[in-house]
């Protein structure tokens, strides 16, 4: 049943919204607003109304559509690993085991390292004279030679990318495992009963029901994904080969002080991430629980 | 019992990736800095150097150099992580139970406005939520970067939490209103139910607001300043620090674990089911 | 303490084709006991999800106490409720399901503890006390959804199928202990169920639906005893009347019926409230119910072949054919019927229904 | 608490600050000590809040809060390479009004600084770059005459490669980030020649151009002659500098002046009687270098310019900037105290860096390009395609060169 | 297709204390019904769904046609079961319900089409194939719980309580539905109710449970007429069988039974199967259905009070006072007894039971 008491839902949201629209909507409205400016921060004076022009040079910028091609290719190689690990990872944290609570905090831990740690950590993993990565793999005879792991001009990118998903994992794992909790071991039951494999099992009553959590996985998953930042910044700067589109617009807004162009480009890629996970709801919708 | 055996070897392999490059992080933090450079590579640090922790504890011999601003911006990680996690439990869960139990008019339109705010990269409203947060007085407060935070996560929150709401059958909260509980009451009485979803959101703000680093770098540059900002500043002119950052990191890593593995019990200790038998 | 409770043409639209409920009107006087009965799906949950508040009304009123409680929500109309599904607190013990209600209500704790021991000792429940609902059996949650309902002394109490899971011996003792406790606090009962035992001696009347709506509201022997349809007929009693069919003849003065080629003479009063088209013949529909049924021996009544027989005990059920009809008849158990054997039947004319075949009204 | 302690101080100026707190942003290697900062409190009742940020934060928040009309801090670090940006956006209070001529005057470094005839900041870090080589690699190969050309440079990390002494005896970072840029700036000077035109043309596109001579002896030196590590790539300057000290290298091109003393300290470096000095080789013998200056500015929206202005002139006093050099190795900009310091010994490197200090050159003699900053980043994205092999020296420069026209079409 | 099923010695442990089952031993026969009853919390599904694989054995062993299956998945068992609280699959529509058994025996589709189809004709359900189950009543769900079962052809059925949410008529018809699903289908079938029409109709033979433990397996008409116990006896039977005080004296030779003052005549063949110790007297318990006693007008018989009258329709319980016990007759619906009448009941001493009166066990 749905209650229809008028104003307590809207109470009940009402602390948030309020927060929302002080600290994130207004804000927002303002750089849309700005994003229609030829606003440069270098000259603050030359303020003129252009209408979409930012975002026309910006579709049209090489630079812009490299780092937008790389930040898709983030963006599939990170979801899609990020779902897997974090399926499997919840689905072994599930059961009870002695020790568990401990696991689970060493999986979540990636997590709480701070950015610049982060890049540490790997850089030390990653080097091409003391990292562990090359000394590990020549030991176990994979490779022969020390290689340059974030100087590969076609690799480099996946290297970044590992970085990225071996933060967000733990967090795509939380989200599914909470939601995995919630499904009732009778209905596992009932399945076993119906002669289903665990397989099977996990095909037609997990799927299903961690459906609502699958989505919000995928959507942070798009989401972090466009706006990865750091881990491209400290491990590789401005390279090419790995600039994602967030760098990008780190350094037209930041760097050549095009604040409109800037800020043109941050709602393009809120475009982009909104259009996709409009597009994964509309999938889950197909079959809702 | 047969099943356990690929489950140890998955378990072992999900532990070795997550820990592996901590722990190499470790290593990094317990060589002497000459030893960093050497090879064959040490996977044991030996000879073990405790000096960038002696020096991070204000026992060694930068004094208190390194230990008062590392103490402070300890504090202002929890303080503002902790206050964070809480405001935003409080509001995600309210706006969930809302969104996923009543019906009322804008429902999606509202849902739909604060999830879009998940996809907004921190940038785009920087400069102008400077401009506010300086005319509040909140700039380099607890106050402010708490609530900057909160506005960041509590969207994720509320959908975790509407879908968590979701999952719990309306059964439960007929029987508590007919019960004669209050709305209130109701919502207290199947929190429990919840409760790995809370601990999900928990979990997720808590290290989100521990990790930050843009938005307390301009929002709460000194005072206020968290440990994730400290350690950039082990970033000498012509050599960086490693080791100091790497001991620092570790040490940073260790309110969100004790969180974590606090509060893993709750997420894993589901209501709704029993356990599932091999 | 009663509340007296109406619904007036009450409907219930799940999807906009078929009502669950539809012109649905009922009056439950202070501290009936009223027991809703009928096929499955015909909507008597639905009835008392609406009367709880948990459901909206699609349209009509519902008043208690001469007060329209439409948009009352279900906390404010004092009522306790159990649940067909049990809807039990899966967090919390058994004693704390059962206090629940009262906690929400202010009562001290003492009194609190008081009923619920006292309620649980009633129930049978006093050594899982402490269990969470997950760990008991079927018939264990449902007592602990019927305790938690027992404990509170509201003004109605609404009541879903509350002893469908628990054994014969559990079932007449709580039967009892739900009477006690009606007697007691003189509340009114909605009380739905499928049990024939239940609903002929628990309620002051029962009150029997069909597809949403109601076919008879009545005491359970006039129910019983007089039937408005075939419907009701059919389905208050165990095993269900049977239904033939029948001429009557009315020629001579005195009513002949002849069912299935015997010649049955009735007495004028029986047919004396029937509309008679005419004085000639007429077709019908006889009913009998199984307990009316006497073998007797080779002649003289019905002719039947024993199909199957049915062993209840003490008793047994005859499956009788006759031509193309089935006869069911519920007789002492005697060991010498064996399914085959033929023997002729009669019927206590004194206790047969008559229904007009079309619109299945009964005629008496 | 605060009151009490600086009614104590005698100071006259103690009066008129007293109460003040001034904010001061600044990346780690300004982390002056508490004692320090507390000689200023009592001098003037001016208590310091210091924030120390990494450099890229650092210029992060000033850009953020400048543009959002609040000032970052009351006294910020300032680089050379901002000057045009910064001057143009008017973010810095000019500092003309505050000091004097003769305060300027002893300061060799000051026209770094200088936007349309407005000093916006005062220098604080001398930075140039000399030569480090490792001598014990030179003698291992047979080499015993220092290199003066890059050429001879050249030559000597190809003998000491062909000598087997060292795998790749050249260290020179080639990440996508700032540090990049400084070895080729660097080596277009060494080779005699300008990176822009009085009008910021490109004059490196030629072949015979001295930037594309120094681009080539990087390049070829990477890719054809092997003297320079494939891990360069992946080296920022730190690991240059983490490299040569751990012996992984015999030169390193473009030190910076004040890794002296880090290369001699045991605790942290292997090479610590190897490693020498040299002025940068240059065409002809002629060694030149570029200064990569920092200066202290103040913003325009400071609320605190006096005390602000105050705290400066307290840093540029003869014994604080003594004190900045012996303690955190803050090379200084005053001439009289660079002569003082070398008088007395105390310049490491000794003889060498006070040959180079009257060589220090600004790299864009012309004054900084408002579109600098572009460039730059331009620059070193472009040479870390060009070490990947991803652009060849040919397309690098020219893609060089035609970003340099398009910011000077795009910036009137 | 059907299977052998044996439990030896069978204990299931929760905690530590009380088992939930205790040395169970049963033997199913290929092909065989097998109710099992019990009261509320006896252990009844816990056996089900140990033998389902669902619940570990804590000791003992379960073996299906000769091959020890404790260690079998439940996937392997080749069984069917429908779960006393359903366990619909939320996200599946009913038609998937039902047919997620047979897809996951990679059954053609259009077999699966077929069988879904004609079980929910059978259970009524086909106009409710599209729906989740969350928009169903609670007996449409426990239809589909059936259903599901119903559609496969495993080698043993286990239901759990599958009709009790249903009416008298659709269970009736759904009872007949699974006796024919049984005769077709030859499985072994293992069949828990409290209702007791079904046991006595459905079961080939029935298990009485108490506490975990059998107290008796039989034909249903040999538990019905030869309870091992007052316990089986008061379990069988609805009302219960009636339990009174009795001294025997039998050293006259006949055989005299005084029973609340009435001194009653038995045969000697009654008491011949007793171990009578010495020929003195001796006390017992005597049992007597309600069915068996009959009043007899003012005299002749033991002498009682009418406390409540219970109106079941066409017949009534009476209840009746004795000194300090009570008495429950079944007897036909006679309007002219009413509460406060006094008359003398006689009881038919063919149909007695006596009982040991601190083992409880039949002397008979
Ligand atoms: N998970 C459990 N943990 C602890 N005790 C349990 C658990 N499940 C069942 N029990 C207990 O075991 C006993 C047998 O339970 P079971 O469900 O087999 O009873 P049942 O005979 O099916 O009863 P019902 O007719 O009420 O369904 C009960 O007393 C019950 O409380
Ligand atoms: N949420 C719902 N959405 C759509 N239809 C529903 C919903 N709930 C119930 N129905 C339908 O409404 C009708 C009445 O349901 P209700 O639960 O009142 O039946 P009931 O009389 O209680 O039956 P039972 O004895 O089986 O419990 C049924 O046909 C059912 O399928
Ligand atoms: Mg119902
Ligand atoms: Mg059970």
């Amino acid at each position: 049943m749905k209650i229809n008491r008028t104003l307590l839902p809207y109470i009940l949201i009402a602390p948030l919204f309020i927060l929302l629209v002080l600290l994130t909507f207004y804000p927002l409205l303002l750089t849309i607003f700005n994003s229609l400016q030829s606003l440069n921060l270098g000259r603050p004076d030359d303020i003129r109304f252009v209408g979409l022009a930012n975002y026309i040079e910006l579709m049209t910028d090489p630079a812009v559509l490299n780092a937008m091609r790389n930040s898709v290719q983030y963006f599939i190689l990170s979801v899609s690993i990020e779902i897997l690990g974090g399926i499997v990872i919840a689905l072994s944290l599930r059961n009870k085991f002695r020790g568990r609570a401990i696991i689970l905090g060493i999986v979540i831990l990636p997590w709480a390292l701070p950015p610049v740690v982060n890049s540490i950590v790997w850089k030390w993993i990653y080097d091409p004279s003391y990292g562990l990565l090359n000394d590990v793999l020549i030991k176990l005879g994979m490779i022969d030679h020390f290689h340059v792991w974030l100087g590969d001009p076609h690799f480099s990118l996946v290297w970044v990318a590992l970085v990225h998903i071996w933060k967000m994992m733990p967090l795509i794992s939380i989200i599914m495992l909470a939601q995995l909790q919630t499904i009732p071991a009778e209905l596992y039951e009932a399945a076993r009963i119906d002669g289903a494999n665990s397989l099977q099992s996990f095909r037609h009553i997990t799927l299903p029901l961690l459906k609502p959590a699958l989505i919000i996985a995928l959507t942070l998953g798009t989401v972090s994904a466009f706006h990865l930042f750091d881990e491209v910044y400290v491990l590789t700067g401005t390279s090419l080969d790995t600039r994602s589109i967030m760098v990008q617009d780190y350094l037209i807004a930041f760097r050549e002080l095009k604040y409109s162009m800037g800020m043109a480009l941050s709602l393009i890629i809120t475009i982009v991430i909104l259009a996709l996970t409009w597009f994964y709801n509309q999938l889950g919708k197909e079959a809702r629980v | 019992m047969r099943k356990s055996i690929p489950l140890v070897a998955v378990v072992s392999l999900i532990v070795l990736w997550s820990l592996l490059p901590i722990y190499w992080s470790l290593r990094t933090s317990l060589l002497p800095k000459i030893e960093l450079t050497t090879t064959p590579l040490k996977y044991i640090p030996m000879p073990l150097s405790l000096e960038n922790y002696q020096n991070l504890l204000g026992i060694g011999t930068r004094g208190n150099d390194v230990w008062i601003p590392l103490k402070n911006s300890l504090i202002n990680s929890i303080v503002t992580s902790t206050g964070t996690t809480l405001l935003v439990l409080l509001l995600s869960v309210l706006a969930g139970y809302a969104f996923s139990r009543f019906a009322f008019k804008g429902k999606n339109l509202l849902l739909g406005t604060i999830l879009v705010t998940i996809a907004l990269p921190a940038y785009s409203v920087m400069i102008p939520l400077y401009r506010i947060i300086i005319r509040l007085g909140l700039l380099d407060t607890w106050v402010g970067i708490t609530l900057i935070f909160t506005s960041a996560f509590a969207p994720l929150g509320v959908w975790l939490m509407k879908v968590a709401f979701d999952t719990i059958p309306i059964e439960l909260e007929e029987a508590a209103m007919v019960d004669g509980a209050s709305p209130a009451k109701t919502l207290l009485t199947i929190l429990p139910l919840v409760v790995p979803g809370m601990v999900a959101v928990a979990t997720l703000t808590f290290l989100s607001a521990w990790s930050q680093f843009v938005i307390p770098l301009v929002f709460s540059p000194q005072n206020a300043s968290p440990i994730t900002v400290l350690i950039t500043q082990f970033v000498g002119r012509t050599s960086i620090d490693y080791g100091l950052m790497s001991a620092a990191g570790i040490i940073a890593i260790i309110p969100p674990l004790l969180v974590v593995m606090f509060l893993s019990k709750y997420l894993v200790d589901g209501l709704m089911r029993g356990a599932i038998k091999n | 303490m009663a509340a007296r409770l109406v619904l007036e043409n009450v409907n219930k639209y799940f999807n906009a084709q078929n009502p669950a409920v539809s012109d649905f009107n009922l009056e439950v006087e202070e501290s009936e006991f009223l027991v809703l009965v009928g096929p499955s799906g015909c909507g008597k949950s639905t009835i008392l999800r609406m009367v709880a508040g948990l459901e909206t009304v699609s349209f009509g009123e519902i008043f208690i106490d001469d007060v329209l409680v439409n948009d009352v929500p279900p906390s404010d109309r004092d009522i306790a409720m159990v649940f067909q599904n049990y809807a039990l607190y899966p967090h919390m013990s058994v004693y704390d399901n059962m206090a629940f209600g009262l906690k929400m209500r202010r009562t001290p704790r003492s009194e609190i503890d008081g009923r619920v021991r006292e309620v649980a000792k009633i129930l049978n429940l006093n050594h899982l006390l402490k269990r969470k609902p997950r760990a008991l059996s079927g018939g264990e949650r449902q007592r602990v959804a019927l305790g938690r309902a027992m404990v509170r002394h509201p003004r109605i109490f609404l009541m879903d199928e509350p002893l469908s899971n628990l054994d014969a011996q559990l079932r007449t003792q709580t039967r009892a202990e739900i009477l006690k406790l009606h007697h007691k606090l003189q509340a009114t009962f909605l009380y739905v169920t499928h049990d024939q035992v239940e609903a002929m001696t628990m309620g002051t009347r029962i009150a029997v639906m069909k597809e949403g709506k109601i076919q008879q509201i009545g005491s359970p022997q006039e129910v019983f005893e007089r039937p408005a349809n075939m419907f009701v007929a059919g389905f208050i009693g165990s095993p269900s009347m049977n239904f033939l069919p029948a001429r009557l003849r009315s020629s001579t003065g005195k009513p002949v019926l002849s069912v299935l080629g015997s010649e049955l003479e009735i007495l004028p009063e029986q047919v004396l409230p029937l509309k008679l088209k005419g004085n000639g013949e007429q077709t019908l529909i006889l009913g009998v119910r199984p307990e009316y049924l006497y073998p007797v021996g080779e002649e003289g009544g019905i002719k039947c072949r024993v199909d199957v027989v049915e062993m209840m005990g003490a008793e047994m059920y005859l499956h009788m054919q006759v031509g193309k009809n089935e006869l069911v008849a519920r007789v002492k158990t005697d060991s010498s019927i064996k399914p085959g054997q033929k023997f002729a039947v009669q019927m206590d004319l004194g206790q047969i229904h008559l229904f007009d075949p079309q619109s299945g009204q009964s005629l008496m | 608490g605060n009151n009490d302690k600086q009614t104590d101080s005698p100071e006259a100026g103690a009066k008129k600050f007293s109460g003040t707190t001034l904010n001061v942003l600044l990346p780690p290697w300004y982390e002056f000590s508490p004692a320090m900062l507390d000689d200023f409190t009592k001098e003037t009742g001016i208590k310091v809040d210091l924030q120390i940020m990494d450099w890229d934060p650092c210029l992060d928040k000033i850009v953020t809060s400048n543009a959002a009309g609040v000032a970052p801090a009351d006294v910020t670090v300032m680089n050379w390479d901002w000057v045009g940006k910064f001057g143009a956006a008017g973010w810095c209070e000019p500092l003309n009004n505050h000091f004097d001529d003769d305060f300027f005057e002893d300061i060799t470094t000051r026209s770094l600084f200088k936007y349309k005839d407005q000093y916006i900041a005062i220098p604080i870090y001398n930075d140039f770059r000399v030569t480090y080589i490792n001598k014990d690699y030179f003698k291992k190969a047979g080499i015993e005459r220092m290199p003066t050309t890059p050429d001879e440079l050249m030559q000597d990390a190809i003998t000491i490669k062909e000598k087997g002494v060292c795998e790749y005896p050249l260290l020179v970072p080639f990440t996508a980030t700032g540090a990049t840029t400084t070895p080729w700036y660097l080596l277009t000077k060494a080779y005699g020649g300008e990176l822009l035109s009085e009008t910021n043309e490109p004059l490196f596109a030629s072949k015979d151009s001295a930037g594309y001579k120094a681009m080539e002896f990087l390049i070829k030196g990477l890719k054809d002659y092997q003297v320079i590590d494939p891990a360069s790539i992946g080296w920022k300057g730190t690991d240059v500098v983490d490299n040569f000290k751990a012996g992984q290298g015999a030169i390193d091109i473009a030190g910076w002046a004040g890794n002296v003393s880090l290369y001699t300290n045991p605790k942290e470096s292997k090479i610590v009687d190897s490693v020498q000095v040299i002025k940068v080789p240059g065409q002809n013998g002629k060694s030149r270098t570029y200064g990569l200056q920092e200066g202290l500015s103040v913003p325009a929206k400071s609320k605190n310019k006096e005390a602000a202005v105050e705290f400066i002139r307290w840093l540029n006093t003869p014994e604080n900037v003594e004190k900045l050099f012996i303690d955190k190795g803050i090379f200084p900009n005053h001439h009289s105290t660079i002569v003082k310091l070398a008088n007395e010994g105390k310049l490491p490197g000794g003889q060498t860096m006070v040959e180079v200090l009257p060589t220090i050159e600004s790299l864009f003699p012309q004054g900084v390009p408002e579109w600098n900053m572009e460039f730059e980043t331009e620059t070193f994205t472009t040479m870390n395609q060009m070490a990947k092999g991803a652009m060849t020296l040919d397309q690098g420069m020219n893609h060089l060169a035609d970003t340099v026209k398009k910011l000077n079409q795009s910036k009137p």
